[in-house]
């Protein structure tokens, strides 16, 4: 499915008829969640973060689907879609913060960056394993339907995590307990290194939703609009009662797998230099323009902006200590047990190791 | 007050629980029409339906993968695993997720569950129906684990269990299913985790166990005292974290320690038992604590009598220890 | 797919053409299963065996699945296919040594009943946990093509191991590297006591292929023709370079999961009762007469001659000794490891259990 | 002799084993195009082909489950995890599978698998890129696990265990993996299993240590001989089956017993050393046994230098152990 057109009109036949503002602010939110993806590389490749796992082309899929779902619904992340997340309206200080470890970091510099989680924006917590996520979507939904709420859930994954145990007991018991999951699967064409047509052997991903009986869609993942259509109708059949969907967003990794990655490596420039001309931002800006709503000047404002605030949540960051030490020793349960305890006083007596910089 | 087996105790402790709070849900491998192959949940299904007592595909990533989910949101499932052997294909989804949940997100989330599974031999299970895995979830950070031997415990334990905000592992010696009957309230109680029980006062040499080897470690301690050995057996009922205290103390009276279990030795909580108390009580030590526990093969068929630490390997363990 | 018709006749546009011979062979086979189970079960039930798993009513998927494969492929077992180990020339009496974990019992008593093996037999090793053989079959096919032998490989299943975390990387693995393997499900209509119509929102298993691009077929495992003919079909496909298939035997479990079962808890005895008139011997059978190569008397003869046979197997296996306890510290790795030897050292001369009887 | 580091030795180690032998061959997710994350494989896809070195879907149990299938006909696979912490969604094939093969077929079926995987801690990896999960795989009988800390050894510890006939797994100490160049033979060699290797003699501590924290092990050693205290390290190389005469030895004669490891030390390798010290060479402990090791949280990320246990928190355990 295709809404924008490339000279940027739109189909009529499918336009969702988003209010002109409502596409301004996603193409702000794309834009916005790009700039910083740069600059974050930026900030790793000098050594003041130690990672970094970006977004860069895969923003519509990304931000569609999160503008789809209402604020009652959960989103469940992968770990590129931070983007979701300052969507809701996550503080970005409170993202650079955790990028850095430092003690405002929400996580107290307990996971690499990257690893966000909002309980107040209804978005789970971004863990490292493949796959994991898939259950937890489903349960999380499936409570929701015991408890008689309106909430749906969105679940965001990759084409290599179809291949995970996880995605087949998820997919299986949101089918057969018609739990309201979104399967969003953003098809980069690659897991890391593996290109998604030697990850199965199905023609398309949204095939693997017929064996368990689940609806599916495709949808051009680089089109904003067709992603929100979409992901809207599959939310308003789960909110109806009719159980989860399956949507394969079709898109593309333009960058890296993350700031340890070389692409360079596994594929070729033309195929990176094909996929570049279907930039998402690129698509929607001509729309806007042919719109008239969006020009150069504006673009630059708005990066600038973006910039400008970034750099300065960067600035407030790098002043900010390293979580105090004792943090180490605590969530691991509710209450302290007495061995954290005792290891947590042995930790804070005893010597301290030399550096705490890596190289 | 009623008696009750252990798997009385523990449909007990379920339907109070259940009673007492919509959050808490049944789910697993045939939990709900058949009642379990053990038949703990009979009974559930009729009084609390369906979709309280949830009959799963066979997956048991699923079972405990969406019961982490449903635990985010706030409910208190309680996920049946049909055998500890079976628990492998979910263990990613224990040992990745549901432990580490909470610390990765300094507690924004957590994950109040339960997994109940029957655990160790005495039933002629051979490899794949006896076998006795507590160690790996002891050594993750973030599991509580616990293990009761009578029914009494069983239900307060479950029910403490099921209140309990963090999530908890909990092994349930099928050996001992309807072996033993007590007196069990018919009401709700909770016994505290974290707190072993003293089933035998002794003053020569200490005997930790739990579950079904409990019985064996205090029939030993009654064979031993006819040998003029006074053995102090503690029943642990919760693993981790562990009641260190009463071991301790009772080794720094003692002077000796026997640590009795079913699982392999290597790398077994027994060793870590060994470790610890070595560690805290050195100069009370009289003799080398002693690990009487199941041999490091895979769990055997015919000869299981002669692979779990019955009675007859703890008793001359108890007096060589004694007697060191 | 059905080949023989309720009344006894073949469809002649799907007949394999099997010999007459060879057809009586199989009806032979299935008895004999089925004799050899009825007996166990009553063994079970006298206390002389521990535990057995039967094929009542499946006798017809599991030996027409073996006879449509050379004896050069390999059986890959779940639990509930001993008769395709016998079709293979097993010896009963190593089995009947085998449920009674004696002496002569191959895996010397380190297992549950009904856990057999034979390399001689190209037939892998029964494990309980669900699910586990299958990605062994892809690799097992995948090392014989990679070694150019002409081998395939048959694994089977059940229904309820279609959710497993095993199957999903299986049929994946098999999928993407054109393993010559053959998914052979038993759909008996349970796992234990969850009805497949439970186990899956999918409509028929066979769908599930389709996830992987894999082909499918679904067939009446009632009806030994028409297994042996599809099984043929994706053996040919396989030998010639097409990959896997996945082949769906519908059939029927009329007895308990195992002697620990009580399936009256979970099902009517009008739905037993409607599979037995599906009975697979039945069917055969009356094809059989047809033809004018069976009657009541061969019936009896042979009944009578398999029970015959595995009473002798029997009154020798319980004559003969429980295997020597220095067999519980064997096989663990290749050579002993020092602490295994020690460990058996000090089994051998500690105090012994006072009973080795359970109840 | 050419230099190497960890990984080119690994890597010359898997070439060698493949020359040698058409039946080995290396499977992984992006051990091929890519030549795995940390480039282990490099060049191996070039030289034997995508048919020997194959990039995997994302499947653990896959990689590990068709492995042994492989392997029960003969083949022997050694397969890539590609971080340890990923080895769970595998776990139930290696405990249930491959460590019991041959035990429920009386040998007469083997799985001569290697898994082979990066484990530890040491680039800020947090949570899930940093674990040491050995204990699971020692509590597991039937597996080998081995885990070399400096190239030569690797190289003949991986080609040991590939010839060899049984299931190992071969942690491989991550932080090392470009840290530490030798000198290491062209040509292929085998260092056996099972035998530790004295790397520093000394009269008054017994240290054991493995991978990564052999190297803070040892320079805690010079660093406590300046203050008086003559340390033995001993690089244990394989963990199982156990070298446990070396370390018994030692031990009798210093009398004194400090262990380290990177996992949390609860149920961790080092309760099962203390404990088989303690039982083997009672009367010879003139000190409690001391384990240094990760603390019994996640690995955290920021922190990771107090978590680990770097030689800053071995000095002392050495001294004071010494001095008791
Ligand atoms: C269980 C597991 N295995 C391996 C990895 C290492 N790994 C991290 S990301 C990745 C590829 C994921 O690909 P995909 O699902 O397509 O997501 P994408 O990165 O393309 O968004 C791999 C193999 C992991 N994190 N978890
Ligand atoms: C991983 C795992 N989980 C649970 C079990 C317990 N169990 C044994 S058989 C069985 C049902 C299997 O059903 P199916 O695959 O349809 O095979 P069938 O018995 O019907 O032939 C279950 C749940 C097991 N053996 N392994
Ligand atoms: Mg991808
Ligand atoms: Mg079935």
């Amino acid at each position: 499915m295709h809404i924008i057109r490339e000279d940027g009109s739109l189909d009529p036949g499918l336009d969702p008829g988003l209010s002109i503002d409502r596409v301004v602010s996603l193409y702000k939110a794309m834009t916005r969640t790009r700039v910083i993806d740069d600059r974050l590389q930026r900030l790793q490749r000098q050594g003041r973060i130690a990672f970094h796992v970006g977004s860069l082309g895969e923003e519509a899929a990304i931000i569609g689907s999160a503008a789809a779902l209402r604020d009652q619904d959960w989103i469940v992340p992968c770990y590129r879609e931070v983007g979701a997340l300052l969507w809701r309206g996550y503080p970005l200080q409170r993202y650079v913060d955790h990028m850095f470890g430092n003690a405002d970091d929400p996580i107290v510099g307990r996971q690499m960056p990257d690893h966000t989680f909002s309980r107040e924006h209804r978005y789970l917590s971004v863990s490292a394993p493949i796959g994991t996520q898939l259950p937890h979507a489903v349960g999380l939904a499936w409570a929701a339907k015991k408890r008689g709420l309106d909430e749906c859930v969105g679940v965001f994954f990759g084409d290599g995590a179809t291949s995970s145990n996880d995605f087949h007991a998820a997919m299986n018991f949101a089918a057969v307990y018609q739990t309201p999951t979104l399967f969003l699967c953003r098809n980069n064409g690659y897991a890391i290194s593996l290109p998604t047509d030697r990850q199965t052997a199905s023609r398309t991903l949204a095939e693997k939703a017929a064996a368990y009986r689940m609806p599916a869609l495709r949808v051009d993942g680089n089109d904003v609009l067709a992603v929100w259509r979409a992901v809207r109708e599959a939310l308003q059949r789960a909110c109806d009662g009719g159980g989860p969907t399956f949507i394969e967003l079709i898109t593309y990794r333009l960058g890296g797998h993350s700031t340890s990655d070389d692409p360079r490596i596994y594929r070729s420039k033309e195929e990176v230099e094909s996929w570049r001309r279907a930039d998402p931002l690129v698509r929607l800006r001509k729309h806007l323009e042919q719109r008239d709503v969006w020009d150069d000047d504006l673009d630059t404002d708005w990066r600038a902006a973006c910039k400008a605030e970034f750099k300065e949540c960067v600035r407030r960051a790098e002043e900010k200590p390293a979580p105090d030490l004792r943090e180490m020793f605590t969530d691991v349960y509710k209450d302290q047990p007495l061995h954290l305890a005792e290891q947590e006083s042995r930790c804070l007596a005893g010597p301290r190791a030399a550096e705490e910089d890596h190289d | 007050m009623p008696e009750m087996n252990l798997v009385q105790a523990i449909n007990s402790g379920l339907r109070g629980a259940m009673r007492e709070n919509d959050d808490v849900l049944v789910m697993g491998e045939d939990v709900g029409r058949l009642g379990g192959v053990f038949r703990v949940t009979q009974g559930l299904q009729e009084e609390f339906g369906a979709d309280r007592v949830i009959d799963t595909p066979l997956s048991e990533s699923g079972i405990i993968g969406t019961a982490i989910g449903m635990a985010l949101h706030g409910m208190r499932p309680v996920s049946e695993i049909q055998f500890a052997d079976f628990i492998y294909p979910g263990f990613d989804q224990l040992v990745s997720e549901a432990a580490k949940y909470r610390y990765r997100t300094a507690g924004e989330y957590q994950v109040p569950l339960v997994v109940r599974t029957p655990y160790g031999g005495g039933i002629r299970g051979g490899q794949y129906h006896s076998q006795s895995p507590e160690a790996l979830f002891i050594h993750t950070a973030g599991l509580k684990v616990v293990c009761p031997s009578n029914p009494y415990d069983a239900k307060g334990l479950l029910i403490e269990a099921i209140r309990d905000d963090d999530p908890v592992i909990f092994f349930e010696p099928k050996r001992v299913y309807r072996a033993v009957k007590m007196e069990v309230p018919e009401e709700t109680y909770g016994v505290p985790l974290s707190e072993a029980k003293i089933v035998r006062a002794g003053e020569q040499v200490t005997c930790v166990a739990w579950g079904a080897m409990l019985y064996e470690a205090f029939s030993a301690a009654e064979e031993a005292a006819k040998q003029g050995i006074d053995t102090e057996v503690i029943d642990l009922r919760t693993l981790w974290p562990l009641d260190v205290e009463t071991i301790v103390s009772s080794v720094k009276k003692t002077g000796r320690l026997v640590v009795v279990h079913e699982a392999p030795q290597t790398c077994g909580f027994g060793g870590e038992l060994v470790a610890l108390v070595t560690e805290r009580a050195f100069l009370h030590l009289e003799a080398p604590p002693r690990r009487v526990t199941g041999w490091d093969t895979p769990f055997p068929q015919t000869h299981e009598h002669e692979y779990l630490p019955l009675a007859h390997r703890i008793i001359p363990a108890l007096i060589e220890t004694a007697r060191y």
